[in-house]
C-alpha cells in the first residue's frame, strides 16, 4: 500500500474516478488551472482538460445549480467548494432542489452529485471562513454526508460518493489535508457509506469522533491510557448520514461510557443527535450522562490564542473522558 | 478568449421599452403605470397588426402542426378552467397556478422543439407539462394528489415531472429552476447531444441573484439553451415596476453579450418564429438566448389570490386580444380552420379534460408506504 | 383582555412597535399593498405608507442583506420572509453576516434585526414549501430563535424581539396564524426572550413541545388523562436559543420522563438538543428513554394522506407518551 | 413608476470593451486575451496621456488635499509592504490580501468624501480601513490578533471595523458586502442624513448573485450608494475574461437603467472626479453609481498566492504605470510638490508604518475570556 496524504488520497479518488466513468467531471473555483486553492484537484485539469475538470466564475448558487442540472442530465458531477462556508449561498440548491429531486419527482430524477471541499477551521482565518456546518446539511433528508478523518477512508469513500445516485455532502478537513496513512491501490476500493470505523479499540470508554477530531481523540486515548490506564475505544462513524449507529451502541453496551467530539458548534449538532441515538437504544447501559465536546458557541475569533481555546481540543477530550469515568 | 459576434435582436414593434419609447400615443397610463394598450381601441389596432403578422407565419408553417398548436392552447385553457372548478369544490390542495392568458408561450415555444429537447419551469406547470407530452389525466390526477399523478401524488400542482417527455418539472423556489436548467443544457453540450434547453420562468424572477448566475455561466461557456421570461407583469401581487427597476428585460441579456429578443407573448406565431431563432442559435452554435415573452394572467397569482391589485378593465384590456382568439381568427381567415373545426377542437379539448377528472377522481390515493420510497435512488 | 388571532397578536406587534420606534420599518416581499401573503402584515401599509411598511423584489439574499446593513447603520428592520422555506437563499446574510457581525466587529456593531415569517408545513405545499428548518439556524451562535405557539406569546416575543439589539429568527406556523387567545392590551406587553412557560401543568410525564406541536400536545395530554389518568406537563420553551432549560429540566426531575415533540426533522435537530441537555443536567432522575417525534425523513409529500402521515400528530405523541409511561 | 433620466456615462477613453472596440492597435494579446497595454511601449504612451489629464485636475484641486492623498498611497504602499514582510515572518496569520497597485482606488474615491460618509468592502481592506481613518497602528495590530487591534484581534486582516469612522468592514464572503452596503445606503435614505455610501468589490465579486440583487434594489429604490467594482483583473487564479462573459463590466448598470462610469484605475485623480460626481448624483439626487475602475494587483491574490496564472512581463507592464509614480510625477509637473517633498512623505510613510509594528508586537494578545464577549449586543 502507498502512503498517502489526505489531500492525495482525494486526488487519486478523483483521478481514478474520472478515467473510470465519462460522465464524471470536476466543477468549482479554481479547481484547474490554479490546481486548486487547496490542491486537491492537482494535475486534474493538466491531465483532463477543460471537458473534466472546470473553473467557475465566483457564483456558488449557480454553479451548484449546474451541477444538478447536469446530474439530472445524466451527468456525475463533483462540484468542489472552496471551503463549505461558501456553500451556504448555494444551500438553497443543495436542499431544495438536489436533496428533493428525487422524492418530488417521484422516483423519476436522480441526482448523482457529489458537493465536497473543506469544512470547519483552518488556521485563523476568523469569523466567516470556519464554519463546520454538517449539521445543517444533515438535517435535511435527501441527502448523505460524509466526513473521512484518513487518507484511506478519505479514497475509499469519495469514490464510493461519486458512484452514490444520491446527492453526497462530502466534507474534508484543511487541517487534515497533510495527514498521511497507508491506500489500498485498487482502483474498486470502496468504501461503503455507512459504516462506521474502530479507529481504536478499547472496553472503558467510547468516544465517537468525526473529522478533525478523529486524530485529537486518538491522542487522548493514548495519554489517558498512559496516564489512567484507562482504555478508550473511539468510533469514527465516517459517513453522518446514514449513520451507523449499531457500531456506536455496541461499543458503548461495551463500555457503559460515551464521549462525542466534534467540531461543529453545540446546539442542535450531530454530536446531539448520536447522544439521542444511543441513549434511545442503550439507556439502560449508559453509567454516565453522555459528555459532548463541541466547539464554543461563538463566532470562531482570530487571534491565535482565542481561536485556539474555541476548538475542540486534546485536553478537553480527555478532560471529558475523565468526567464520564468519573476519574 | 476572443468574444463571438453576437445579434442584439429586439423586435421593431417592442412596446413598454423604459428607454426611448417610440409608441404613437400617449394614452394614459393605468393603475400600475401600464403604457401598453392603455385604452381599448389600442388594443383593438394592436390586435388587427398581430393578425396580419400571423397570417404571413401561418401561411409558412404546417398546417396540421398549426391545428395543433391551437388544439393545445384550446386544451391548456379549458384544463385549466376546470382546475379551477375543482380547486374551489376542494379537490386540489396546496398552491394552484393557473397559465390563462398565456397559452401562446408556453405552445408557441415548446411545440418548435424536438422531443428530445428539455424542458423546465416553474411552478405554473400543467399546461407545459402537457405540450411536452404528459397526458392530461396524469396531471390532473397528480394535482389530485392521487396515485396515477405524474409523480404518484408526491409532488402536486407545482411538482409534474417526466423523465420519459425530458420534461425536469415543475419547481417552486421563484429562480430555481433557472440555474437547474442551465445544468441541464451544459449536460447537453457536455454529452455532444443536440439538445436544446428551453427555461421558462416569470418576470419577477429575474430579480433573483441565480438568473444574473446563470445567465453569465450561459454565455461564458456557450450552452445551448433558451431562456423565456414570461412576463405576465405581476409576481403576486407586484407589478413588474414595483419590482424590476427597468421595463426592459430582454436588454439584461445585454449585460452578459447574450443575443436576446422581446415577443408578444399573445402571438402564437411570434412566440414561435422567435423561439425557432434561438433554437437555430442553441443547436446550430451553442448559444444561449434570452427571450422576454410578454404576456398577461388572467387569474389571480394562485387559487388564493383575490387579486384586488389590478383593476377589471386591465384585464379585460388584455382578453380584448386573447391569444386564442387571435390566432383561431388569423387561422380562420387564412383558410386554415373552419369554425366547424373549431368546434371540433372544443369539443376534442373539454372531452380530454373530462376524462382527465375522471382518471383523477378514481385514481386511489397514494399507499402509506409510498411516503418513505423516493427519498434516495 | 382582548381575544385575538396569532395573525392579529402579530399584526397588532407590529404596529405597535412601528408607532413606537422610528426606526422599526417592515420589509419583505407582499407585506405592502398586499397585506401580506398571510396577511399578518394587513392595514400597516395602509396606515404607515411606503417608507414603514415596504415591498420588495423576490430576491431574499438581496433584501436580507439590506436588513443587515441598515440594521448596522442604526435602524430596527422586520424582515418578513413570505415563509421560512425560502430564507435559505439568503442564509448567507442570516449566518455569515448578521451572526457574525458584531463578533468580528469586535462589538462595534450591533446587528439589532427580526427575520420572520411562517415556517414548516401547510397544507399539502409539497417538498420546497414545508421545511420546518429552526435546527438549522439554531446551530449558529449569535441568533436567537423564537417560536411561539399562542397569541400572547406571538405578541409578547415578536416585541421582545425587534427591541433586540440581536438578530432574532422569529419562527410563525402558518396553520396556526387563526389560533385565538388572550392577549393583554399594555403596549409594553412584552415576553422576555430565554424564559419556557408550562403550557399545561402535570406529574407524571413532560413534553416539550414548540410551535405547531404545542396545541397537538395538549391535546394529547387531554386525551392521556382521560384515558389512563396519566398527568402530562407540557412546556414550551419559547425561544429556542436561548433555551431555557433549567425549566425543562426541573420538570423533568418531578415527572422523571420526557418527551420532545417537533414539526422539524430529527436528525441533529432542536429536539436532539433539548434531549442532550436534559440528560447532561438530570441523568439520574430519568427513568425511561427521552422519546423524540419529529416529522419523518422525506421531503414533505403532496399527497394528503402521505402529509399527514409525514408529521407529528396527536397520536404520534400519545404513543411517545405511553412509551415512556410504560403504558 | 416614471424613471428618473438616467446619465450612462463611459469615459471616452475606456478600454478593453469587448465590443466596437475603437483600439487604435491590434497588438498583440496577452497571455489571458487582454489586448490593453500588450506591449509596454502602449504603456507608456498611455502613462503619457494620464499624465495630461492628471495635470488638468490637479490645478483644480486644494494642494494640501493632493499632497495627502500622495501620502496616503505612499503609506498604503509601504505598510502593506511591511505586512508582506511580516506576514512571512508568521507574525500575521490567516490570509493576507494585500493592495499593492491599486492604492489609486481606495484614495482616489474615499478621499472624496465627508467624513460621516460611509464605507464598507471586502478582505482586501487595510488601505481603505487607513485611509477612512483607524490608525496604522490598530490595523496591524489586528493583523497581529492583538487585543490594541481596531477589532481586539477578533477579525484580523479580513475583518477591520471602525464604527467611529463609518468603517463598516471589512468582509469575506465574495459579493456579500455589496448587499449589506445596499442598506446601509438605505438607512441614509430613510433617516434622511446625506450620507453617501461608498461600497468596494472585485470584479470577480460581479458574477455573485447578489450583485444582481442590489443594483436593482438601489435603482429601484433610488439610494444614495456608489458601487465601486475594483477591477484588478483577476479573481484568485482566474483571468476577469474567464470568469465574466463580457468585458464591460461597467455596463452592466445599463440592465438596471443605472448611472455607470469606467475609470482608470492607475490614476488617483481619474477616480477622484468621478468619485466626485457619483457623489453629486447620490447626495443631490438620491441616485446610485456604478464604477468600473480598473487597476492590477501587483502581489498574489493573498500571501499564499504563488501567482503562477501570469507572466512577469504583464505585471511589469502595469508597473510601468504605477499610480504612484504617475501621481508624483504629475505633481511634480505641476509645481505642486518637489523632490525633497516626496522624500519627507515617504520618510513619514515609513516612520508610520514602523510605529505600527512596534505597537503591534508590544500589544498583548487578547485576554481568554474575550473568546465569549461580543457574541450578543
Ligand atoms: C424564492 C421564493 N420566494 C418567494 C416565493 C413565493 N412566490 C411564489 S410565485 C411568486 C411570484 C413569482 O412571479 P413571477 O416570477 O413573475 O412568475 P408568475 O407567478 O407571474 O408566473 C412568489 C413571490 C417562492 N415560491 N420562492
Ligand atoms: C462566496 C465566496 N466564494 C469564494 C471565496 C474565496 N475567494 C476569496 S477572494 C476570491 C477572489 C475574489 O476576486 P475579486 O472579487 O476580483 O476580488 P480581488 O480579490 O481581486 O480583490 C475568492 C474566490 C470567498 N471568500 N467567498
Ligand atoms: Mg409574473
Ligand atoms: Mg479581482
Amino acid at each position: 500500500m502507498a502512503v498517502l496524504t489526505i489531500r492525495d488520497a482525494l486526488n487519486q479518488a478523483l483521478r481514478e474516478e474520472i478515467i473510470r466513468d465519462e460522465n464524471v467531471f470536476v466543477m468549482g473555483e479554481e479547481v484547474a488551472e490554479y490546481d486548486g486553492a487547496y490542491k486537491v484537484t492537482r494535475g486534474l485539469w493538466k491531465e483532463f482538460g477543460d471537458k473534466r475538470v472546470v473553473d467557475t466564475p465566483i457564483t456558488e448558487l449557480g454553479f451548484a445549480a449546474v451541477g444538478v442540472g447536469a446530474a439530472m442530465a445524466g451527468l456525475r458531477p463533483v462540484i468542489e467548494f472552496m471551503t463549505w462556508n461558501f456553500s451556504i449561498l448555494a444551500s438553497d440548491q443543495i436542499i431544495n432542489h438536489a436533496a428533493a429531486m428525487r422524492y418530488m419527482s417521484g422516483g423519476q430524477f436522480k441526482v448523482p452529485i457529489v458537493f465536497r471541499g473543506p469544512n470547519g477551521s483552518a488556521y485563523q482565518v476568523s469569523s466567516q471562513h470556519s464554519h463546520a456546518i454538517e449539521s445543517m446539511y444533515a438535517n435535511f433528508p435527501g441527502l448523505k454526508v460524509v466526513m473521512p478523518s484518513t487518507a484511506a477512508d478519505a479514497k475509499g469513500l469519495l469514490k464510493a460518493s461519486i458512484r452514490d445516485d444520491n446527492p453526497v455532502i462530502f466534507m474534508e478537513q484543511e487541517r487534515m489535508y497533510g495527514l498521511k496513512g497507508e491506500v489500498p491501490e485498487d482502483e474498486d476500493f470502496i468504501i461503503p457509506l455507512g459504516v462506521a470505523d474502530v479507529k481504536r479499540e478499547g472496553s472503558d470508554c467510547t468516544i465517537v469522533a468525526r473529522s478533525m477530531t478523529v486524530p485529537l481523540a486518538l491522542q487522548a486515548a493514548e495519554k489517558i491510557q498512559a496516564e489512567f490506564d484507562v482504555s478508550v475505544e473511539v468510533i469514527d462513524p465516517r459517513t453522518i448520514k446514514p449513520l451507523d449507529i449499531d457500531t456506536i451502541t455496541n461499543s458503548v453496551k461495551k463500555t457503559n461510557r460515551l464521549v462525542i467530539a466534534e467540531e461543529s458548534h453545540s446546539f442542535a449538532s450531530v454530536g446531539a443527535e448520536i447522544a439521542y441515538q444511543v441513549m434511545d437504544t442503550a439507556f439502560d447501559y449508559l453509567d454516565a450522562p453522555i459528555k459532548r465536546i463541541s466547539t464554543a458557541e461563538t463566532p470562531i475569533p482570530y487571534a491565535k490564542n482565542l481561536e485556539a481555546a474555541a476548538l475542540p481540543s486534546v485536553e478537553s477530550i480527555i478532560a471529558a473522558v475523565k468526567e464520564v469515568c468519573y476519574l | 478568449m476572443p468574444k463571438a459576434a453576437v445579434s442584439h435582436k429586439t423586435a421593431g414593434d417592442r412596446n413598454g421599452s423604459a428607454a426611448k419609447s417610440t409608441k404613437p400615443s400617449k394614452a394614459k397610463a393605468d393603475k400600475n403605470g401600464n403604457e401598453d394598450f392603455a385604452i381599448v381601441e389600442l388594443a383593438k389596432a394592436e390586435y388587427q397588426k398581430r393578425r396580419k403578422s400571423q397570417f404571413e407565419a401561418i401561411k409558412k408553417t404546417d398546417k396540421k402542426l398549426l391545428r395543433e398548436m391551437l388544439y393545445q392552447m384550446v386544451l391548456g385553457r379549458r384544463f385549466e378552467e376546470k382546475c379551477a372548478e375543482v380547486y374551489r369544490m376542494g379537490k386540489i390542495g396546496g398552491f394552484c397556478h393557473l397559465y390563462i392568458g398565456q397559452e401562446a408561450i408556453g405552445v408557441g415555444s415548446m411545440m418548435a422543439l424536438k422531443p428530445s429537447d428539455m424542458v423546465i419551469t416553474s411552478y405554473r406547470d400543467h399546461v407545459q407539462a402537457m405540450v411536452k407530452g404528459i397526458s392530461p389525466e396524469a396531471v390532473m390526477a397528480e394535482l389530485y394528489g392521487k396515485e396515477g399523478g405524474c409523480v404518484k401524488g408526491k409532488g402536486g400542482s407545482m411538482h409534474m415531472f417526466s423523465a420519459e417527455h425530458e420534461f425536469f418539472g415543475g419547481h417552486g423556489i421563484v429562480g430555481g429552476q433557472i440555474g437547474v436548467g442551465t445544468g441541464m443544457a451544459y449536460a447537453a453540450k457536455y454529452k455532444g447531444t443536440d439538445q436544446v434547453t428551453l427555461c421558462f420562468f416569470g418576470e419577477a424572477a429575474v430579480n433573483q441573484g441565480i438568473f444574473h448566475e446563470s445567465l453569465n455561466m450561459a454565455q461564458l461557456w456557450k450552452l445551448p439553451i433558451i431562456y423565456i421570461c414570461e412576463n405576465n407583469q405581476y409576481g403576486m401581487g407586484t407589478s413588474q415596476d414595483r419590482a424590476l427597476s427597468t421595463r426592459n428585460i430582454a436588454k439584461k441579456a445585454d449585460a452578459f453579450e447574450m443575443a436576446n429578443e422581446f415577443v408578444d407573448g399573445m402571438d402564437v406565431m411570434a412566440v414561435r418564429e422567435a423561439t425557432l431563432r434561438a433554437i437555430k442559435r442553441a443547436r446550430e452554435e451553442s448559444l444561449p438566448t434570452l427571450l422576454e415573452v410578454r404576456a398577461y394572467r388572467y387569474m389571480g397569482h394562485s387559487m388564493s389570490d383575490p387579486g384586488n391589485y389590478r383593476t377589471r378593465e386591465e384585464i379585460a384590456k388584455y382578453q380584448e386580444r386573447d391569444p386564442i382568439v387571435l390566432f383561431k381568427d388569423s387561422l380562420k381567415e387564412a383558410k386554415v380552420l373552419t369554425e366547424k373545426d373549431f368546434e371540433s377542437i372544443e369539443r376534442e379539448a373539454v372531452e380530454a379534460t373530462a376524462r382527465a377528472v375522471r382518471f383523477a377522481d378514481e385514481s386511489p390515493y397514494p399507499a402509506g408506504d409510498e411516503l418513505l420510497t423516493d427519498v434516495f435512488a
